[in-house]
C-alpha cells in the first residue's frame, strides 16, 4: 500500500499540551513560593538528617520526638478515688480490679507567689488494670454505630442523588443539573460547621453528629457513585436498553452489578471516614470518642491519647481488610 | 400490513471524529424476510444494524419499523419488538449466564420482579430452553458469564435476543466465534424462529456460504454505501469483487473449494 | 417542664476535658438533686461555647455549666439566669496570666510589645478575653502593638506553642498549667508568670431564663443545700476543673460577674475582627 | 435436547444471603435504637410538616429557622474605625470606599458604679462596600494553595503506595501488605490530630496544615488508586504482559490510559476535600479561612459565617464544573 | 536448535470453578511450521493457546518453548520472542491505533522511553507498515481504538503481535471478525512472515476452508481432548464429524456449495 501515506505516525504531544504543563509547573512554583514549600522541605531535610545522625539536631524532629515519644507508654488502666463512686461497695468490686492507697505530690500554682508548690495527698484508689482499654472500647463503639448510621443515611441520600447526576441514567439536563447542584452543596458545608448547626437543632447528642456526617456523605456517595456510572463499560446497558428495558432494569441487571464493588468499597471508605470525622465533630456534643481524644489531649493525657490513636488505627486496619475482602467477594 | 418491517430511508451518518460511515443508504426489508448484510470490515455494516433501534442515530435521513418513524417517543414501545445480536456480545460479565438469558426479557416485567429478580416459571423455562436449543446445558446456567469461552457468550447473547419471540432481527456477525457445526445450528434456528412466527431478520455476516445457504436476499455495503441488493443466486464471483475488492475471497479463488 | 420530660443539662470542660470526665465530676451533684427534688436530668457535654449560648437560647439546654464569658453572652441575650457558683475555700474565683520563658526578660505585660504571644478560645475568659483586657490595661492596642497574636484555640496549644518556642509568651489559665506541669507536659523550672489576671468569678452553673420560677426556686434550693442531700460525701462535691469544692453558693450575686463584663467590654467585637483578621495573617 | 435438565434454572438467592440480610437489619436495628434514629426520625418529620404548615411548630423548624435565618443578609461590607487605622488618609481612601458618621448606642460598664449604663458614641468609620468579600477571597486564595499543595504531595505520596498496594502490580504479598498497613497507618490519623502534632514541629503556618492534610490524602490516594488499577479491565494490560513488556511499560501504557478518568476524579476530590478541611484544621492555626469561620462562628457573626459558606459552596460548586469538564475531556 | 517451538506435554486445566478446559493434551509444534487448530466453540482452543506464553498455567503436565521449560523464571524473556493476537483483541480503548500498535515495541524499549512515549524513528515507520498491511491508512493512526468497527480492532491487534519480529505467533482467531477477503491476506500475510522469518505459528480458526488453505498442519481439540493430528488433506468429511459432532457443518452438508 501508500508507503508515503503510511509514514504517519501521529506526534506523542502537542504544543497545547506543552502549554498546559508550563502553566501548571509555573502555578505551582508560584504557589509554592507563598505557602513556603521550599522551607518545609528543608525541614524535612534536616529532621530526616537527623534522624539518620548526619547532623545533631532539627526542629521539627526535636518537635516530633517531644510529642510523640510522650504518647508511650500507653495508658490501658484506670484509677479512681474510692470516695468519687457513688455507692461504692468494697466488697463487691468490678472484674479484675483491687483497692490501692497511693500517696500523691501534686504541684499547684500559688497564685500570691506565682510559684509552683508542691502539696501532699493520700487517696485509696479503685485500680482497673484494663479499665481504659474497656472505656475506649466503648467509646468506640459508639463512634462505630454513629458512623454506620451516618453511611446508612448517606447512602440512602446519595444513591438517589447519583441516580440523578449520572449521564447515563439520567437524560434531562435541568435535573441533572439540580442533581449536581444538591451534591455540591452537600458537600460544600464542612462538616464541623453543619454539626454546630445541627446540635442546636437536634440538641447535644448523637443524632446531630450522624447527620453532620450523613449530609456530607450523601454529597460524596452521590458524586462518586454517580461517577462510577458514568464510567462504566457502557455496552452491556446499550444491550438492555436495545430490547427496550426501563431504565429500572437497566439500573438493576446491568449498571449495578457492574458497579457493585465499587459502590461498596465507596460506602466503606464513608464509614472508615465517618469514624475518624467523628472525633472531630463528636467535639461539639456528638458523642463518640472525639470529645475523649480531645479532651485528654487538652489535660495533657498523653498516654491516653495514645491509647485511643492506636485504637483508631487497629480499628481503620480492621475496616480495610474487611473492605477489601468485600470487594474481593463482589469483584 | 404492507409496510416494510424495516425502512432506510436515504440514510447516512458522519460520526463526531468525521469518519463518514454511511453514505445515502435507503433499503426496505419486508415482513419475514431473512435479509443477509455482506460487507468488507469497516463498510458500515454494525452502524447500519445500530440505526435500526436507534442505537446510533442517522445524521442525515430516517428510519421507519413497521411503517412509523423511529423517534425518541416511538423508540421505547419499538424496541420491545426488536432482538439484537450483539457484535461483541455486551454481557453483564460479573451476572450468571442465566440471568443474562433472563435481562432479555425485562421489558416485559413489573418493576417488583425487575427488583427482585423474581422471574416467572414461564420464563425461566423458556431461558433455559433457549440456553439448551444453543447448545449451553444446565452446568452453564449459573457460570459467570465472563468466565465462558468467546463462543460460548456469543451464544448467550443469541439466546437473549430470542426471550421475548421479537418480530424483528437484527444480528450483528451472530456466527463470528463459533465453529462451522453450531455456526449453522444457529443461524438455522434464527431461520426457523422466523419462519414460523413471520419475524424479520437482518443479519450481517462474513461467510459468504453461509449467506448463501441461509439468506433469503442479500445486500452488500462497501465505504458506507449499498453496492449489491439480491438474491442468493445473483452474488456471483463479480458481485463478490465489487463487494470486496479486486482480489475477491482467496480461500475460493485459491482453491480452498477444491481440497 | 413537667417531671416526666428530664432537663437537658449541658458541661462545658472550661479549659479541657472528656466527656466521661466531666459527666463523672457532675453526676453524683446532679443524682443528689434528682433524689432531693424528683427533677431528673439528662447531662451531655460539650466542648464549643458558641453551640451552649445557641441551644440555651433556642430553648434546646435547660440548665448550663458554661465559662464566664459565655455566660455573659447568653445572659445579655436574655436567655440565662445564674443559679450557683462553686465556692472553694470561701472563694469563686480562678487565675490566668501569662508565661512565659524563664529566661525571657519579661517583667510585665508592657514589655509583650513587638512580641509573639498566644491565646486560645476567643471566648474564653481565662485564654483570652482576661489577657487580652491586661494587655489593652497595660496601655498596648493588641493589634498594633503586639507582634504577632497566635490564636490557638485552647490553653493547651497556647502552652505548646510557647514550649516550642513558636511564640514568646502565651495566656491560659494557671489552672491549665498545674495539670500540664502535672502530667509533665512542661517542666515547672524553664518556664515563669510574667502576669496574673484579676480574679476572675467562677464558671457558674445557669439556668434558663424561661425555666419556670417554681422550678428554678427548687433547683437553686438544692444546690444551696448539696452537702447535705443524702448519699454525697465531700470528695464527690465537683465544679471547675472537676476540683473539689466546698459547696454551690446560690446567693453569688450576679454583680460580681461585672468584673467579667468590664473585661468583654474592653474586648469589644470590632477589636475581635481585628485581632481574628491579624491573627490570620503571616 | 435433554428437556428436563434445561429446567435447571438457578434461584435467585440462596438461603446464606438471606441470613445476611437478616443479621444487618438486626445490626442496624439494635444500632439504631441506641443512636436514637427513632427520634431522629420523628424530629426531622415534625418539622417537615412544620414546614409545610400542617403542625404549628416544631423544635427542629425552629432551631433551623434560628441559626439559618440569621446567616442572611449575608455580609459583605466591612467598615472600620478610622482612629484605629494608622496612618489614616482621608484624601487617598481604598477603592469604592467612602467615609461615613455613625452614632450608636452602646451598653457599657461603668467602672466606678459596677452598673451598665447606655452611652451614646459617635464615630468615623471607613466603609469598604465588598471589603469583606475581598477579606473572604484572598484568603480562599490561601486556602486553596495550601489544598492545592496537600493534593500535590498526597499525590507525591499517594500513588507510589498505591503501585505498592494494587494486585495487578505489585505480585509480592508482603510488599503488598506493606504498602497496606502504610495506606491504613495515614488514613487512620485523624488530621485535627496530626495537625496539632505538625504544627508544634513545624510551627504555625501553612506548612502543618499542607502536611496534614497531604498525609491523609496519601491515605485516600493509595486507596482508592490502588482499587482502581485492580477494577480496570485486565485484558489490555494481559495483552502487554503477553509481549514480555515491563511492568512500567504496562502501567504506562495500559493501566494509567485506561485509569486515568478516575485518578483524576480523585485527585480533584481530594483538592477539593482539602479545601474544606482546612476550613477545620486552620483552627489549630495551619493558615486558611479556617480561622475566619470558626472566629466568625464564635462571636456570633452569622452574617460573616454566611457569606463563607457561600463562598466555600461557589468554590466547591466551580472546582466540581471544573472537574467534570477535565474528567469528561479524560474519558 | 531441533527442540521443537512449541511442547506441550500431558497439559490439563482445571479452572477453579471446576470447569475441566484441557484433558492430557500432548502437541509438539517443530520451529517454522504453520499450525491450525481447529475444536468446536468451548473445546479449550483458547486455553491452549494461552497456556504457550504462561497466560493461563496448565493444573497439569508442562510447557517447553524452544527447548526451555516455561516458569516463572523464564517467562518474561520467552514471552519477549512470541507475538499473541487475542480473541477479543484486548486494545487500549482509550489510546490511538498509532500507540496500541506500539504497545507491542514496549519489551525493546529503555524505561525513558517507555515513559515520555518518544519512540524511535524506525519503530514508527514499521508501526505504520504493519497498519497499512492490515489494510488500516494514516486517516486511522490517530482515532482512538474503541472507536474502531470489530474488525478494524482486530486488526490493530494483529499488527500489534508483529511490532517485534517475534519467532512464535499465537492466534487465536485472528480473522473471525474480518470479511473474506481481508482474512485471507491477513493468514496470508502471517505465513508469508512465519516462512521468511521461520517463525512458527499456532492459530486457532473456525473456518475450516481457511485453515485447508494455509495450514502446514491441522490439530483438532473437542471437549479438552486431541482428537485430530495431520495434514489439511487428511481433513476428510470424518474427520470433520468427529471435531464438530455428527451433523458436521452444515453449510457443506447442506449443499452450501451448490448455491
Ligand atoms: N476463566 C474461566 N473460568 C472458568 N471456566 C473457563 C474460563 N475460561 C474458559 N473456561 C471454560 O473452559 C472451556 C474452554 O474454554 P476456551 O476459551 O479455551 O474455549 P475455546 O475453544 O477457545 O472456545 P471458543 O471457540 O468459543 O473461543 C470452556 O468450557 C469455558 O467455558
Ligand atoms: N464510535 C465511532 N466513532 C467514530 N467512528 C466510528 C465509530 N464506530 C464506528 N466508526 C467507524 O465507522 C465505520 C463503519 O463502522 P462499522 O462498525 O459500522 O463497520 P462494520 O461494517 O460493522 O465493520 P466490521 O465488519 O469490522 O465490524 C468504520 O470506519 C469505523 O471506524
Ligand atoms: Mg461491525
Ligand atoms: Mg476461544
Amino acid at each position: 500500500m501508500n508507503s508515503t501515506a503510511a509514514w504517519h505516525y501521529p506526534s506523542p504531544f502537542g504544543t497545547r499540551t506543552v502549554a498546559i504543563v508550563i502553566a501548571a509547573l509555573a502555578l505551582l512554583w508560584i504557589t509554592g513560593q507563598r505557602v513556603e514549600i521550599g522551607r518545609m522541605i528543608s525541614m524535612t531535610g534536616e529532621a530526616a538528617l537527623a534522624a539518620v545522625g548526619l547532623i545533631p539536631e532539627s526542629e521539627v524532629a526535636d518537635g516530633f520526638s517531644a510529642v510523640a515519644g510522650k504518647l508511650f507508654p500507653l495508658q490501658i488502666s484506670t484509677s479512681t478515688e474510692v470516695s468519687r463512686i457513688e455507692n461504692f461497695d468494697p466488697a463487691n468490686l468490678p472484674l479484675f480490679a483491687h483497692i490501692e492507697t497511693v500517696e500523691t505530690t501534686t504541684q499547684a500554682l500559688n497564685p500570691d507567689t506565682l510559684e509552683m508548690e508542691p502539696r501532699a495527698e493520700r487517696t485509696t484508689v479503685l485500680v482497673e488494670p484494663v479499665g481504659y482499654l474497656v472505656h475506649v472500647a466503648a467509646k468506640m463503639l459508639e463512634t462505630l454505630e454513629i458512623a454506620l448510621w451516618g453511611t446508612v443515611i448517606a447512602i440512602l441520600i446519595g444513591f438517589p442523588l447519583a441516580l440523578g447526576a449520572a449521564r447515563n441514567i439520567t437524560h434531562s439536563p435541568a435535573l441533572r443539573g439540580l442533581a449536581g447542584a444538591a451534591i455540591s452543596l452537600l458537600r460544600s458545608i464542612p462538616e464541623m460547621i453543619s454539626a454546630l448547626f445541627l446540635v442546636i437543632a437536634y440538641g447535644f447528642g448523637p443524632i446531630a453528629g450522624i447527620l453532620a456526617l450523613a449530609f456530607y456523605g450523601a454529597g460524596y456517595l452521590g458524586k462518586v457513585y454517580g461517577e462510577d456510572m458514568e464510567g462504566l463499560d457502557p455496552r452491556p446497558q446499550e444491550a438492555l436498553a436495545a430490547g427496550g428495558a426501563t431504565m429500572l432494569a437497566q439500573l438493576r441487571w446491568a449498571v449495578l452489578p457492574q458497579a457493585m464493588p465499587r459502590f461498596i468499597a465507596a460506602a466503606l471508605y464513608v464509614l472508615d471516614r465517618n469514624m475518624r470525622m467523628a472525633t472531630v465533630i463528636g467535639i461539639v456534643g456528638a458523642g463518640g470518642i472525639g470529645q475523649e481524644l480531645k479532651g485528654r489531649y487538652d489535660m495533657y493525657d498523653y498516654g491516653h491519647v495514645g491509647t485511643i490513636l492506636v485504637v483508631i488505627f487497629l480499628v481503620v486496619f480492621l475496616l480495610d481488610r474487611a473492605a477489601a475482602h468485600l470487594r474481593r467477594a463482589a469483584l | 400490513m404492507d409496510a416494510p418491517a424495516i425502512s432506510f430511508r436515504n440514510i447516512g451518518k458522519r460520526y463526531p471524529d468525521g469518519t463518514r460511515a454511511l453514505d445515502d443508504v435507503s433499503l426496505d426489508v419486508p415482513r419475514g424476510q431473512f435479509c443477509v448484510l455482506l460487507g468488507p470490515s469497516g463498510a458500515g455494516k454494525s452502524t447500519l444494524l445500530r440505526m435500526a433501534n436507534r442505537l446510533a442515530e442517522p445524521t442525515e435521513g430516517r428510519v421507519l419499523i413497521e411503517g412509523r418513524d423511529l423517534t425518541l417517543r416511538t423508540v421505547k414501545p419499538i424496541r420491545r419488538r426488536i432482538g439484537m445480536i450483539h457484535q461483541s456480545f455486551n454481557l453483564v460479565g460479573r451476572l450468571s449466564v442465566a440471568s443474562n438469558i433472563m435481562t432479555g426479557a425485562l421489558p416485559a416485567l413489573g418493576p417488583t420482579r425487575v427488583l427482585t429478580g423474581l422471574f416467572p416459571e414461564t420464563l425461566k423455562t423458556k431461558a433455559c430452553m433457549l440456553a439448551a436449543s444453543v447448545g449451553l446445558g444446565p452446568p452453564h446456567m449459573s457460570r459467570r458469564a465472563d468466565s465462558l469461552s468467546g463462543g460460548q457468550q456469543q451464544r448467550v447473547g443469541i439466546a437473549r435476543a430470542f426471550m421475548l419471540d421479537p418480530a424483528i432481527v437484527l444480528a450483528d456477525e451472530p456466527v463470528a466465534s463459533l465453529d462451522p457445526r453450531i455456526s449453522t445450528d444457529i443461524l438455522g434456528l434464527i431461520r426457523d424462529q422466523a419462519r414460523v412466527r413471520g419475524a424479520t431478520v437482518l443479519c450481517s455476516l462474513h461467510q459468504i456460504e453461509l449467506a448463501r445457504a441461509f439468506a433469503d436476499r442479500i445486500v452488500a455495503l462497501r465505504h458506507g454505501r449499498l453496492v449489491f441488493d439480491g438474491t442468493p443466486a445473483d452474488l456471483d464471483r463479480s458481485a463478490i469483487r465489487a463487494i470486496y475488492g479486486e482480489a475477491g475471497p482467496v480461500p475460493i479463488a485459491s482453491g480452498g473449494l477444491a481440497a | 417542664q413537667t417531671a416526666t420530660k428530664p432537663l437537658s443539662v449541658v458541661l462545658i470542660p472550661a479549659d479541657g476535658g472528656t466527656e466521661s470526665g466531666t459527666i463523672a465530676d457532675y453526676q453524683p451533684v446532679f443524682n443528689a438533686i434528682t433524689r432531693s427534688t424528683g427533677v431528673r436530668f439528662d447531662l451531655k457535654v460539650a466542648q464549643s461555647y458558641g453551640a451552649v449560648v445557641e441551644a440555651m437560647c433556642g430553648g434546646r439546654a435547660d440548665v448550663a455549666f458554661m465559662g464566664p464569658v459565655t455566660y455573659l453572652q447568653a445572659q445579655k441575650r436574655g436567655c440565662a439566669k445564674l443559679l450557683a457558683v462553686g465556692v472553694e475555700n470561701g472563694q469563686s474565683v480562678y487565675y490566668a496570666g501569662f508565661f512565659a520563658r524563664k529566661e525571657a526578660p519579661f517583667k510585665s505585660v508592657k514589655d509583650l510589645r513587638g512580641k509573639r504571644v498566644a491565646f486560645g478560645d476567643v471566648n474564653s475568659a481565662s485564654s483570652f478575653v482576661f489577657p487580652m483586657a491586661m494587655v489593652i490595661e497595660a496601655g498596648l492596642d493588641p493589634v498594633r502593638d503586639l507582634g504577632e497574636i497566635r490564636m490557638a484555640g485552647s490553653h493547651v496549644n497556647s502552652l505548646a506553642a510557647l514550649v516550642q518556642g513558636r511564640v514568646d509568651a502565651a495566656a491560659l489559665s494557671f489552672d491549665s498549667y498545674e495539670k500540664a506541669v502535672r502530667q509533665g507536659a512542661v517542666d515547672p523550672k524553664k518556664f515563669k508568670v510574667i502576669a496574673k489576671s484579676s480574679p476572675i468569678p467562677y464558671p457558674p452553673i445557669a439556668v434558663n431564663s424561661r425555666m419556670a420560677p417554681k422550678l428554678q426556686a427548687k433547683l437553686r434550693a438544692a444546690f444551696a443545700d448539696i452537702a447535705h442531700a443524702p448519699g454525697m460525701t465531700p470528695e464527690m462535691i465537683r465544679g471547675y476543673g472537676g476540683k473539689r469544692i466546698d459547696g454551690y453558693d446560690v446567693k453569688f450575686p450576679a454583680s460580681k460577674f461585672n468584673v467579667a463584663a468590664s473585661r468583654m467590654a474592653l474586648v469589644d467585637d470590632d477589636l475581635k475582627s481585628r485581632i481574628l483578621t491579624k491573627s490570620a495573617s503571616r
